[in-house]
Formats: structure tokens, C-alpha cells, sequence
């Protein structure tokens, strides 16, 4: 019961994260700051959730497998963000609008 | 036992030969000849097995069906897969002039040998093949290793004809899986012979027979799906266009053959029969007067091959059109593979004549060609000859095959389909009397504007047009191979 | 009812994606929206309760399919607009959508009709995969009950690599394969490309040997290794190989070289494929390793591309 | 059971959809990139009715036979996407263009 | 070796064609030695068969295309009539033409083809089977092609289109008849021919005409015979080959066969077809002298004189009575001999004095006395004067005709022997009774080599001889009474 509880409080507050990086994908003006956004909320929402599962897996293995996702998901992201900033930077920077998609 | 081994070897060799001239690329050309030898030789071998003791059959793994995959040779099969592996050893030599180069690598000459090799593997794993999906595995490494051989000269007009062919293939290819997909749902089994035990004439198992038909048609370029054909086989080097226009279109209508008569002939009605043998009709007027207005050999000889795919359809109409008289049965039906072979050796010989010609003239511009049968008579010798075939004149392949079905036609007192029949031939005599009467002018200045060229070289398509001769003077042979193990509708029809 | 319920959203959302990758307004979102349709219809396929599937939805379907799209997507750039392509015009517009519905309608009817009991071969499966040397039922059917048609797959992605190469330039051959990468030495790519290989290499040799008995084989293990090797490439670890590199050709086909000897050998135990129950595990085993090695290699290859003269030696 | 007796069924309803609407794609675009796309996501959906119908009776699992199949059938359509896109990629640095020569008939 | 005799008749000519093909151009030795020996081997065998066949034997060799469809050769006394006369006339005409090219280019493809036609004609005569004959039949269409093109240039291509034009639908409506036929009956064999009388009346009628229109084109029957005055752009030995040896002959023999051996002369006759034919064929008697008439060309009126000529066995056929139709079958072999001595003759006029046109003729007689004579010797016999050949035919077809009761035919025969008689005379009085030319005085035309002028005299002669010894029963006419009464009067 209180693993369930504990469980659902911490994926909870995750997805909270998750959608606050969101909402800041979509509202900030240019690469550099809705970057700043998504990393940021993201592994740490990423990071509660897999702490949420966590309680409910029997092995210690199992869970050594969950921390590994969270690790490769927070390298894959820094280095994401490192690369988009720099060829944002390339472009001429801020171009508030420009997505680097054309 | 030897017998499967040698269904084996069918199928095992080319696969091995692929992996040998992958590594190996300065021996490819013999490794390729030695390969194709062996496919020859174990084809024979199993059309004698065939003919004493009927057909084989094998289940890979030692599961049987429907939970494993069965291979099995008939006479049809085994008819296929002898003047495959025939045409694909004479291609082979002939190829040896074109990609082999001494010294360093280059990407035609190596790229061609695994490639043949590959699509002959698949083309013997088609025709022995009793397993929907399998088939569906053989036609996606038939489909990439023929476009892959379009692209092969490296010219712009031959990338964009292989784009439209891959898509054409890939289109037909995912309707036959679609059709494939349902049969299993319905049946639980993709075998042909479970499948065709127990069909009932459900929704699911219409559909999936008129997709699958559908997707067949799309890579056999029946009129109306034609329009990828000319420009990929013209497009490509005229070794790869001898296999892609005699033999890749073979195997997606010795499928269609199988689905209809093998498996699920309850299903086939007027409709489907009409309609099949119309669009053959039609694309046997329309392929014919498209080859009649072309100026580049090349193009000539592949609109012909629409026009000539056209009456391989005819037989669904025709079959079982025999009446009481006719000594032999399933007349039709034999008389469409008769044709499906012979149109492949002359199809095959006409290409390497083209290459051969382009080679010598650098062009295959029909009014360059003028008088080229001068420098070259072997070869325009050969062309004639495969001409001949295709026309339909004795002694050729080509005449028998019309005359069993034009037997039937007036048997069965279809007169269209009769008339359909000589029609095409009598246009074929247009669109090619004209190459052949070019060829044999005498050219408009004097002195050489062609390049000689050796007489081995010229003697691969003559031996292949001889082939095809060969298929009508000697044909109770094939005609008896194929009776082994051929469909009950064959002979009562669809 | 949950379940249900979670299963039309996420149908719905599956539909939604799709119809947003085929007709959206670009091709990049087209292609992004690809990417996330090959995620979801992983999840899919884990409701399914089809594991190994959804493993190679996610890495070859969405991942590596992406991968080569946007790859495509990056060379468009030299394309002016007016030559990017658009729709066929309306009339014939209105026929195609005609006839997908009646397509998409037909095998709806069709699936309707199905018998529900269905059971396929999950009984003959059931029964005969004590013989078959793996516990995992799925790479029971692709090694040994059906191994021809995967020994066969696995030569299609070497032809399709012949065709690719094919594509290259006369001058180009003999070159390395693909674009020459630029990358800035100890630069952030560097840097991840070094750290990620040694997890990769065991992610991927991890899924490759719990094939036989839980989700995961050669294919996608195969996989993970060329997204490894691809990101190491990428980062300039090791150069590109060239194309005429005899053991380059070697590995490539190595696994299915074995598979077919494997599968010819079988002749001396009652016929091809056949495999000896005693033996069928390590021979499986030994089948995927060296097919996963040569798949991730293959991969690797097909999503560099054709050489390119690129790096011509001044 | 009631439920997922129907569970199997809107996946397999989902994959006919997604057949059609890959289908529509692939016709309808002129973009050769797009029309590939198209063409993985009716392999896709094909799939999704395979492993649907593979499906019918959750007891016993999901059937081992449209798996394996299904991933062979990703494997083999990834190898047609490579070549297939390579095509392009070779074909729009040949011609300049994304999209197949305008006169969709070769034959004159 | 009864069973192999056919076939070894048969690769008597088909061996040296296939071999001739692969000789370079300059072995000509090589080249001459396989035609003249195989045309000497197959008149041996010819000579021995002739005996046999005589005494009742009857030789097959048969080989199974489909189950039931046969590919079979079978000598019978009418197969041998025609055999021998090609044998013949294969033979003179290699000498005449390895004389007449000389030295010319693509002379292995010319005899190659040329001993492929007479193959194929040899198939024709042995074809027991329809489907065996229409095979030999399209054989020698296409292996003729080339000879009336041999020249390369665009008269000759115009003549070989025009050829084919001709020949190749006219093969779809003899495929048609034969199958048509063959869908209700089964594979025919002429030794065992087919109860037909069950079938539909009309059905038959028009088989019938498909079979006449497809042989007829061969057998220059009006309207059908465009393409034989065109292809007088061949060389002179291809004429004689078209006119004589294979290919008209080829198109009436079949006819004879198809209304003797398939349809049976009762049949003909009780559909109401037998008048028909004899009217069409008159028709064409007639027409083909009359534009001869019109001609000043010596090759085209001698074409056209063909036309006519070859009628006359179409007639002899057509008339259903035994009389009548051993007088076709005599001249059979009678127009073959008349007619290739006056091409051999023309021929040489051609070559050795330029001379192509009616009026270049005059005083030639002096200048070139043997093939003078020898010319004139075949145009009497053409005309039908005793005791010429062609008086013996255009005899017994008269009679033949008072027989059956069709009188009118005397009239159409004394008719084109009149024009006959109008357009060959003449000729033969400007060769002997005009003065000559200024350049024949100076520049004195020679009739050398002796390979030129030998084959013209020796079938002259033969034409005269078969006139002269028609009763023997060895002769043409003996042999073609021997066929009439020995096989097909019940």
C-alpha cells in the first residue's frame, strides 16, 4: 500500500515536471531558452518517475537497469541540447521564431 | 533423398556463390559460371527425378507444414528453373566481357556478379516455394537485386526508372503481403496445400486473393501497370535487362498461376478470368503499338515484353477450353508456360544482341544501326531467330505455345480470344521487321562505323535463341515435364 | 474497462500521428511525426503482448527508419521548393482516397468476420518448441521452425547494401563510405560518442544472448550495435570503412554465411535446416551472435550510405 | 475477456486504417521521401493486423508465428527504406528534384 | 532405315544450309562441294525412292511435338512428284547460280538460305501431318525472305515487305484454318484423313476459303499474287527458285493436298466449293496472261506468265475428275521445267548483254543462239505446242474438264493459249527475225561459263523430253496418273 502510495505521489510530480517542460517548449520565444526548459524539467521529471518505479520492482538488478535508462536519457539530452544550441548559435541565434527546421 | 538435396543445392548454391563473389570479386565471373552450372545441372537432375518418380517435396527443418516451410518441384518448377539457371549461365558468360575489368575494382564489376546471383537464388526459391509469406521474402530479394541492376550504368534516366520500379514492386509487394496476412488469419497456415484444402469461398479469403492478385499484376507489369517496365529494362545494362525482362516477371506470374490454379481455383470465376485475360488482351494491342512506334532498340524490345506478358494472362480465360478431340489436355494452360519459356530464351537473346549492338555501334538508336548485320551477322542471325519465337512462327517455342492455345481458343469458341492471339503476332511481325530489315541494309556510306566484335562473344545469344527454337522442335519433352504434378483446373479450367 | 479505454486512446493517437505524418505540412515534421508513430506503435505491440516486436518497432522500424529519412531529409537541402513535390490534383486526389477506404474498410469487414477463437499456430508452437533448442517461442519460429525465411532476411539487407553501394560514384569506389563527418576533437559529441559504446556494446550483446529465452535476438541486439557503432562513427572514433575493405565484406556477411552452412550441415542430420535437439541451442546461439555482429554492421552501412568523394587525398 | 476480446479487434481495425491512410500517402504524394514514409506506415499497419489477429485469444498468449514474421517483415521493409532512400538521395543530387519526372508515363 | 529415309532426304538439304551459314565468305570451294554434293546425294535417294514408292512402299519419320501432335514426314507417289522435281531443279539451279554470282558478296548467307528453302520444300512435299506442313510452309517463307532481299537495296527491301505483307497474314489465315479445323477434330494426319462430312456445312465452307487464302498467296492466285511480280528485284537464280523449284509450287501442292488428303474431292465438291475454286482459278489464267501481255519488262512478263501458269494445277485440282487432275499434277513438274529454263534464260540475257526490256531482244538469237533456242523451246512449251510439255497438261485438263462436265473451261484454256501464244511469240520473233543492236555487233555477248547455259539447256531439253515420252510411266505424267489411280480413286 504505501509502496503503491509513494509510487503514484513521486510519477505524479514527475508528469508535473514533464508538463512544465512542455508548456515552456511551446510558450518561451527561441531555441536557447525553451531548451533551457526542456532539459531541465524533463530529466528531472524522467528521474522522479523512474524513482517511482523503483520502489516497485523486486530486484535490486531490476532497479539497477531503471537508473541506467535515467543516465543514458540524461547523457542523450545534455548532449542533444549541447549540439541544437551550437547549430542554433551557427544560424545567427536569436531568431526568435526560427525553429532550425528549414 | 538426392532429390531434395539437389532442391537444396537449387537454392543453396546461388546463395553461396553470392557470398563468395561478395568477398572474392576478382573471381566472381567464374565463381558465378561454376554457380550457375550447378543450378543447371541439379535442375536436370531434378527434372529426371521429377519425371520417373513426380514431384518433390521437402520441409525445411524437418517441420512439416504448416508450422515449418515445404519446398516442392513440380514439372513446372522444375521447367522454370532449367531455362533459369540456363539463361542466367549464358548471361553470365556473356557478362564476363562487360564486368570484368583487370586491375583495381570497379563498382559495375562488382556490384553485377552477387547481384545475378542473387536474383537467380531468389528465382529458383520462388518456383519451388509453397509458403505465402516465404514468397513474400523471395520477391523483396528478387525486387532489390533487379532494381539494384537497373541502376548499374549509373546514369541519371536509370536511377529514375529504378525509383519507379522499386515503387511499383514495393506496391505490389505490400498488397501480397496484405492478402498473405489474411490468409493466415483465416487458415492459421500459409502453406498452398493446407490453405488449398480447406478454402470456402469467405470474404477474407476473396479479398486476400484479389490483393495478392493485385500485387502480383503490379510486378508482372500486366497492362495497365506497365508503365515501369520499358524505362527500368531499357535502362539497364543489357546483361541485367536480359534477366530482368525474361525471368523477373516470370516469377510473379508463376505465383499468380499457382494461387488461381493450385490453390484456390474455387474462387476463380468468369469475372476474375475475363477480367485478367482482357487487361492480357489489351496489353498484348497496346504494348505491340507502342513497341511499333519506338525508335531505340531497346525500347522495342521492352515494350514487346508488355506485349508478350500480355498473353501469358490469356491462358486464365483459356484454360480448360479443350474440346473431346484434342489428344493432349490442359492445352491452354501448358501452352502458356510453353510461351512464359520460350518468350524468356528469345527475350534474353534480344537483349544481348541489343548490348552487343550498342556495344559495336554505341548507340542503339535504330537508324545507327543500319547495316550492322554486316559487321555482325551472328548476331543478327540471333535477333531474327528470337524474333521468329516471338512472333509465333514455327518451329519456334513461340508456335507451339500459340498453337495449344489457339486450339483451345477455337475449341471453346473464343473467338476474341483467338483473334487477340493473332493479332499480337502479326503486330509483332511489324515492330520487329523493322529493327531486322535496318539491321540488314546495306549501310548508307561505306567503310566501318562499327566495331567488331568477337565471335564468342556473339555466339551467348545465339545459343539462347537457339534455345528457344530448340523449345518448339523439341517440345514433348517440356510438355510432358509439365504435365508432373500440373493442377486439376489446368484441365478443367478456371 | 481501463484497459479499453487505454487501448482506444492510444488507437486513436496512433491514427492521429500517422495521418500527421503522411499528410504533414512539411517533410520534416512529416518525418518527426514518423518517428514518435514508430514509438507509439511499439507500445502497441507491448500491449499486444508482443515484446519482440515491439523491441524492433522501436529500434528498426522508428529508430533506424528515422534515422535514414532525416539522413535523406539533410540532403534535400539544395531542393528549391517548387521541385520538393506535392499532392496529385484533386480528381485523382479524391479516387486514391476513395479507393483506401474502401481498402481500409474491406479489411475491417474482413477482420469482423474472423473467427474470434482464432488460434493459429500457437498450439503447433506450443508442442514442438521443446525440440527446438530456445524457450523464447518467438526465436524458436525465426531460428529453427522458420529459419529459411530469416536466413533469407538477412541476405535481403545485404543485397539492399550491394544496391547502395551500386549507387556510389565510378570515382568513388574504393573510398570510404558515406560523407566525411566533421567533428570537433573533444567537442560534446566526441565526448559522448566515447562514453556510450562500452553500454551500448552490452545492451546490445545483452539482448542478443537473452533471445533464446526472453524477448530480444540478433535482429534487434544487431540493432543497438549499429546505433553504437554509428554514434562512435559519428564522433569520429574511427574512421568510416571503405567499401573494398576485405574484412569489412567479410564480417558483413559472416552471419549469414554461418546460418547457411549451419543450414546446409542440417543435410547430414535428415535435411536442410534440420537441427539436432542436442545441439540446437548452442547452434542457435552461435547463429545469432555472429548474425547480430554482421547485421549491426550491415545497418551501420546502409545508413552511411554510398562512398562519396568527399575526402579526396590532396 | 469481453474486453479483450474486443482488444484485439481495435488494433486490428487500427491497422486497417493505418493501411489506408499508408496507401492514400504513397498514391497521393509526388515527394519520393514522403511516399516512402507512406509505405512504412502501411508495413506498419499490415503488421499491426498480423500481430492483431495473432491475437484473438489472450489466454494463450500472443502467437510466436506472426512475430517472428512481423519481424521479419520490419527487417526486410527496412532494407527496401535504405535502398529506397538511397535511391533518392542519388536521384535528387542526379536531377535536382524530390519528386519523379513530371509526365508520369515514360511511354509516348 | 525406312523410318529414317525421310529425314535423311530432308537433312540432305538441311545440313549444307545450317553448314553453308558458318563458311567464311572465301571458302567457296567448301561451299559449292556441300550444295552440289548434297543436291547429287538427294537425287540418289531421290532415284531409290522414286523405285520403292513405285513398288508400294511407303516411308515416315515421326517425331511427337504435344501428346497425339505429330511432327511427321511421309513419302507418298505425290510427295515424290514434287520432291523430285525440286531435287532437280535444285541442283541445276546451285550450278547456274554459283556461274551466275561468281565471286559476289554474302554468298554463304545466299546458299545457306537457298538450301534452306529447298529444305523447307522438301518438308512441304513430306508433311503428313497439318501441322507438319504449316510449319515447313512458314519455314520457307522466312527462309526466302532474305534471298529476295539479297541485294540490300531498298527495291529488294520494298520486294521483301511487300513479301511479307503478303505471306505473313496469309499464314494467320492458314493457322486459323488448321486450328479451327484441328479444335473440332484433333490433329489431322493426310494418310488418315478425318470423317469430316458431320460437321457444320458453313463451318467448313469458310475453313475452306481460310485455307485457300492462306495457301493462295504462295500460289499467286488473283487476288493474292502482288507480291511475285515484285519480287523480280531478286537475282535471276532466286526467280528461278520463287517460280519453280519451292515457293508457287509449295502454295498449289498445298492446295492439292488440303482439297485431296484433308477435305476429300467429294466433300469439296458436295459444299459447293469445287466450282468456285476452278472459276477463281481461271479467273486468274486469264488475268495473269493478260497483264503479261501488258508488260515490257522480259522478268515481269514472265512473272505474270507464272501467275497464270501455276493456275492451271489449282484448276486441274478444282475440277474433281481423275483426267483433269492428273493434268495439274503433270504440270506441276511441267511449269517447273518450262518456266526455269526461261528465267535461267533471262537470266543470262540480263547478266551477259544488259538485256532486260522486251525490245532489247532483237537479233539476239544470232548473238546468243543457245540460250536463244533454248528460251524458245520453253515459250513453245508455255504456248502448249506439241509435243511440248505444256501440251500435254493443257490436254488432259481439257479433257478432264469435258469429263466432268465443266466445257467451259476448253474455252478458258483455248484462251490463254492464245494470249499465252500473244505474248511469247513476239518475242521469239524479235530474237530471230530483227536485225540486232549496234553494240550486240560490236561487243558480241558471250553465253560463258558453261555453268550458265548448261542448266538452261538440260531443262529445256527435259521440257521437251516429258512432252515427248508422257507416256512413259516414268515421266511426269505417268508418275501423276500412278498417284491418281494407284491412291486416290476408291
Amino acid at each position: 500500500m504505501i509502496t503503491d502510495a509513494l509510487t503514484i505521489v513521486l510519477t505524479g510530480t514527475g508528469l508535473i515536471f514533464f508538463v512544465a517542460g512542455t508548456v515552456g517548449l511551446l510558450r518561451f520565444p527561441d531555441t536557447h531558452s525553451r531548451l533551457h526548459a526542456l532539459t531541465k524539467a524533463d530529466n528531472l521529471g524522467l528521474g522522479l518517475v523512474i524513482a517511482g518505479l523503483m520502489v516497485q520492482v523486486p530486484s535490486p538488478l531490476d532497479a539497477g537497469k531503471l537508473v541506467l535508462v535515467w543516465a543514458l536519457a540524461i547523457l542523450a539530452a545534455g548532449t542533444t541540447a549541447q549540439l541544437v544550441a551550437r547549430s542554433a548559435l551557427k544560424k545567427g541565434q536569436s531568431a526568435p521564431d526560427d525553429e532550425g527546421m528549414q | 533423398m538426392p532429390s531434395s538435396l539437389a532442391l537444396t543445392a537449387i537454392i543453396g548454391a546461388p546463395l553461396l556463390g553470392f557470398f563468395m563473389t561478395i568477398v572474392w570479386s576478382r573471381a566472381a565471373a567464374v565463381v558465378a559460371s561454376l554457380t550457375s552450372m550447378v543450378v543447371l545441372v541439379a535442375a536436370v537432375f531434378l527434372a529426371v527425378s521429377v519425371s520417373a518418380h513426380g514431384a518433390v517435396l521437402t520441409s525445411l527443418g524437418g517441420w512439416d507444414a504448416p508450422l515449418g516451410i515445404e519446398l516442392a518441384a513440380d514439372g513446372l518448377s522444375v521447367m522454370f528453373m532449367i531455362v533459369s539457371g540456363a539463361i542466367v549461365l549464358v548471361v553470365g558468360a556473356y557478362a564476363q566481357h562487360e564486368f570484368v575489368h583487370p586491375g583495381t575494382e570497379t563498382r559495375s564489376g562488382f556490384a553485377f556478379w552477387p547481384l545475378m546471383l542473387v536474383l537467380l537464388a531468389a528465382l529458383n526459391g520462388i518456383f519451388v516455394s509453397r509458403d505465402f509469406f516465404n514468397l513474400y521474402v523471395c520477391f523483396e530479394l528478387l525486387t532489390l537485386s533487379a532494381v539494384a541492376m537497373v541502376t548499374l550504368n549509373g546514369k541519371t534516366e536509370s536511377i529514375t526508372a529504378a525509383l519507379r520500379y522499386l515503387l511499383f514492386a514495393l506496391l505490389g509487394s505490400i498488397l501480397y503481403l496484405l492478402g498473405a496476412v489474411l490468409l493466415y488469419a483465416q487458415f492459421g497456415s500459409l502453406d498452398m496445400g493446407v490453405i488449398g484444402q480447406s478454402v470456402s469461398s469467405s470474404g477474407a479469403e476473396i479479398l486476400a486473393a484479389g490483393l495478392m492478385t493485385a500485387g502480383l499484376a503490379l510486378k508482372t507489369a500486366l497492362f495497365p501497370f506497365h508503365g515501369w517496365l520499358p524505362p527500368a529494362h531499357s535502362g539497364a545494362p543489357p546483361p541485367a535487362s536480359a534477366m530482368l525482362s525474361s525471368l523477373v516477371p516470370k516469377a510473379s506470374y508463376f505465383i499468380t498461376i499457382r494461387l488461381w490454379f493450385d490453390v484456390m481455383p474455387e474462387l476463380a470465376g468468369n469475372p476474375l478470368t475475363l477480367a485478367l485475360g482482357g487487361l492480357g488482351g489489351a496489353a498484348i494491342l497496346y504494348g505491340s503499338l507502342q513497341a511499333i512506334v519506338q525508335t531505340r532498340l531497346k525500347m522495342v524490345v521492352a515494350y514487346s515484353t508488355v506485349a508478350q506478358l500480355g498473353y501469358l494472362f490469356i491462358v486464365f480465360p483459356l484454360a480448360g477450353g479443350d474440346s473431346a478431340a484434342q489428344p493432349w489436355s490442359a492445352g491452354a494452360w501448358t501452352g502458356g508456360m510453353l510461351h512464359a519459356l520460350s518468350h524468356a530464351l528469345a527475350k534474353s537473346a534480344m537483349f544481348l544482341c541489343a548490348g552487343l549492338f550498342i556495344i559495336s555501334a554505341r548507340t542503339d538508336d535504330l537508324e545507327a544501326l543500319r547495316g550492322i548485320a554486316q559487321t555482325m551477322p551472328m548476331t543478327a542471325f540471333a535477333f531474327t531467330l528470337a524474333a521468329i519465337s516471338l512472333l509465333g512462327l514455327p518451329p519456334s517455342g513461340g508456335f507451339i505455345a500459340k498453337y495449344l492455345m489457339l486450339t483451345s481458343a477455337f475449341a471453346s469458341g473464343g473467338w476474341i480470344w483467338a483473334f487477340l492471339i493473332l493479332a499480337g503476332g502479326l503486330l509483332a511481325a511489324l515492330y520487329l521487321y523493322r529493327p531486322v530489315r535496318i539491321m540488314l541494309s546495306l549501310p548508307k556510306q561505306p567503310g566501318q562505323p562499327f566495331k567488331p566484335i568477337s565471335r564468342w562473344w556473339q555466339v551467348a545469344p545465339l545459343v539462347l535463341a537457339l534455345g528457344a527454337v530448340f523449345l518448339g522442335i523439341g517440345s514433348n519433352e517440356p510438355y510432358a515435364l509439365l504435365q508432373i504434378g500440373r493442377p486439376v483446373a489446368a484441365e478443367t479450367g478456371l | 474497462m481501463i484497459d479499453s479505454l487505454f487501448d482506444l486512446v492510444l488507437c486513436a493517437l496512433i491514427i492521429f500521428v500517422a495521418f500527421a505524418a503522411v499528410s504533414g505540412r512539411d517533410l520534416f515534421t512529416a518525418i518527426v511525426f514518423f518517428i514518435v508513430y514508430g514509438l507509439m506503435v511499439a507500445i502497441a505491440w507491448l500491449r499486444l503482448e508482443a515484446i519482440d516486436v515491439a523491441l524492433a518497432e522501436a529500434a528498426i522500424g522508428a529508430g533506424l527508419t528515422g534515422v535514414l529519412l532525416l539522413g535523406a531529409y539533410g540532403r534535400f537541402k539544395n531542393i528549391d521548393a517548387a521541385r520538393m513535390g506535392s499532392w496529385v490534383p484533386l480528381p485523382v486526389l479524391i479516387v486514391i482516397a476513395l479507393a483506401a477506404t474502401g481498402l481500409s474498410a474491406a479489411v475491417g469487414v474482413v477482420l469482423i468476420a474472423l473467427d474470434p477463437n482464432g488460434l493459429g499456430l500457437i498450439p503447433a508452437v506450443n508442442a514442438n518448441i521443446a525440440q527446438s533448442g530456445v524457450f523464447n517461442p518467438v526465436t524458436a519460429v525465426l531460428l529453427n521452425f522458420r529459419a529459411y525465411d530469416t536466413l533469407l532476411e538477412s541476405i535481403v539487407l545485404v543485397v539492399a547494401l550491394v544496391g547502395v553501394w551500386t549507387l556510389a560514384d565510378n570515382s568513388a569506389w574504393g573510398q570510404r563510405v558515406g560523407k566525411t563527418q566533421s567533428v570537433r576533437a573533444n567537442g560534446v559529441l566526441q565526448s559522448f560518442g566515447r562514453t556510450l559504446p562500452p553500454i551500448g556494446l552490452m545492451i546490445g550483446i545483452y539482448f542478443v544472448w537473452a533471445g533464446s529465452s526472453q524477448p530480444g535476438g540478433a535482429f534487434q541486439g544487431g540493432t543497438i550495435l549499429a546505433a553504437v557503432g554509428l554514434l562512435s562513427a559519428m564522433a569520429g572514433l574511427f574512421p568510416p570503412p571503405r567499401v573494398n575493405d576485405a574484412r569489412l565484406r567479410l564480417s558483413v556477411i559472416a552471419g549469414p554465411i554461418l546460418f547457411l552452412a549451419v543450414a546446409i550441415a542440417g543435410t547430414a542430420w535428415g535435411g536442410m535446416f534440420v537441427l539436432p535437439a542436442d545441439l540446437a541451442y548452442g547452434l542457435i546461439l552461435a547463429i545469432e551472435i555472429v548474425l547480430a555482429l554482421s547485421i549491426a554492421i550491415t545497418l551501420m552501412l546502409l545508413v552511411l550510405g554510398p562512398p562519396e568523394m568527399t575526402e579526396t587525398p590532396q | 475477456m469481453m474486453t479483450w476480446a474486443s482488444g484485439w479487434l481495435i488494433y486490428g481495425l487500427t491497422g486497417a486504417t493505418l493501411i489506408g491512410l499508408g496507401l492514400f500517402g504513397f498514391a497521393s504524394h509526388t515527394n519520393l521521401l514522403r511516399r516512402i514514409l507512406a509505405f512504412n506506415v502501411v508495413g506498419s499497419g499490415i503488421f499491426l493486423v498480423f500481430g492483431a489477429t495473432g491475437f484473438r485469444v489472450p489466454e494463450l498468449g500472443a502467437d510466436a508465428v506472426p512475430q517472428a514474421l512481423i519481424i521479419t517483415g520490419i527487417v526486410v521493409a527496412l532494407s527496401a527504406t535504405a535502398l529506397a532512400v538511397s535511391l533518392i538521395t542519388r536521384h535528387a543530387s542526379l536531377s535536382g528534384s524530390a519528386t519523379l519526372p513530371d509526365d508520369d508515363r515514360e511511354d509516348r | 532405315m525406312t523410318a529414317a529415309l525421310p529425314f535423311l532426304v530432308l537433312m540432305t538439304s538441311l545440313v549444307p544450309a545450317l553448314a553453308t551459314f558458318w563458311l567464311p565468305e572465301n571458302q567457296a570451294a567448301t561451299r559449292n562441294g556441300l550444295n552440289l554434293g548434297g543436291a547429287i546425294l538427294k537425287l540418289v535417294l531421290v532415284a531409290y525412292m522414286l523405285y520403292a514408292v513405285g513398288q508400294g512402299a511407303v516411308f515416315e519419320t515421326r517425331l511427337e511435338l504435344a501428346p497425339g501432335l505429330f511432327l511427321l514426314l511421309r513419302i507418298d507417289a505425290l510427295a515424290l512428284l514434287f520432291v523430285t522435281l525440286s531435287a532437280f531443279l535444285w541442283l541445276l539451279t546451285t550450278i547456274y547460280a554459283i556461274a551466275y554470282f561468281g565471286n559476289g558478296p554474302n554468298l554463304s548467307r545466299f546458299f545457306g538460305f537457298f538450301s534452306l528453302c529447298v529444305a523447307a520444300t522438301t518438308g512441304i512435299a513430306f508433311s503428313g501431318t497439318l501441322i507438319t506442313f504449316f510449319l515447313f510452309y512458314e519455314l520457307l517463307t522466312l527462309s526466302t525472305w532474305p534471298l529476295v532481299v539479297h541485294k540490300q537495296n531498298e527495291k529488294s527491301f520494298a520486294a521483301g515487305g511487300s513479301y511479307l505483307g503478303f505471306a505473313l497474314p496469309a499464314s494467320a489465315a492458314l493457322l486459323v484454318a488448321i486450328i479451327w479445323l484441328e479444335s473440332v477434330t484433333g490433329p489431322i494426319e493426310f494418310a488418315a484423313p478425318r470423317e469430316l462430312s458431320g460437321l457444320d456445312a458453313f463451318d467448313l465452307r469458310l475453313i475452306l476459303a481460310l485455307f485457300v487464302l492462306g495457301l493462295g498467296v504462295k500460289a499467286a492466285i488473283v487476288p493474292l499474287h502482288g507480291w511475285l511480280p515484285a519480287a523480280m528485284a531478286a537475282p535471276a537464280p532466286v526467280s528461278a527458285l520463287l517460280h519453280a523449284v519451292a515457293v508457287v509450287k509449295a502454295g498449289a501442292f498445298g492446295i492439292v493436298r488440303i482439297i485431296y488428303d484433308v477435305f476429300g474431292i467429294d466433300l469439296v465438291s458436295q459444299l459447293g466449293m469445287a466450282q468456285p475454286l476452278a472459276i477463281l482459278a481461271s479467273i486468274t489464267i486469264l488475268y495473269g496472261s493478260l497483264r503479261a501481255l501488258q508488260q515490257d519488262d522480259i522478268k515481269r512478263r514472265l512473272a505474270f506468265s507464272t501467275v497464270s501458269q501455276v493456275s492451271y494445277i489449282v484448276l486441274g485440282a478444282a475440277l474433281a475428275g481423275p483426267i483433269a487432275a492428273i493434268g495439274g499434277l503433270a504440270h506441276l513438274v511441267h511449269q517447273g521445267l518450262m518456266k526455269i529454263t526461261l528465267f535461267f534464260c533471262a537470266g543470262i540475257f540480263a547478266e551477259r548483254a544488259g538485256i532486260e526490256k522486251i525490245h532489247h531482244l532483237d537479233g539476239v538469237g544470232a548473238r546468243m543462239p543457245w540460250t536463244a533456242f533454248c528460251f524458245s523451246l520453253g515459250a513453245m512449251g508455255m504456248i502448249g505446242i506439241p509435243p511440248m510439255a505444256g501440251f500435254v497438261s493443257k490436254l488432259y485438263l481439257g479433257v478432264g474438264a469435258l469429263e466432268t462436265g465443266a466445257g467451259w473451261v476448253v474455252f478458258v484454256l483455248a484462251g490463254s493459249s492464245l494470249l499465252n501464244a500473244a505474248y511469247f511469240l513476239p518475242l521469239l520473233y524479235r530474237m530471230w527475225f530483227l536485225p540486232a543492236r549496234e553494240d550486240l555487233e560490236t561487243q558480241p555477248p558471250s553465253e560463258r561459263p558453261l555453268g550458265l547455259i548448261v542448266p538452261a539447256v538440260v531443262t529445256a531439253t527435259a521440257a521437251l523430253g516429258v512432252g515427248l515420252l508422257a507416256g512413259a510411266p516414268i515421266s511426269p505424267l505417268g508418275w501423276a496418273t500412278l498417284i491418281i489411280e494407284r491412291d486416290y480413286l476408291p
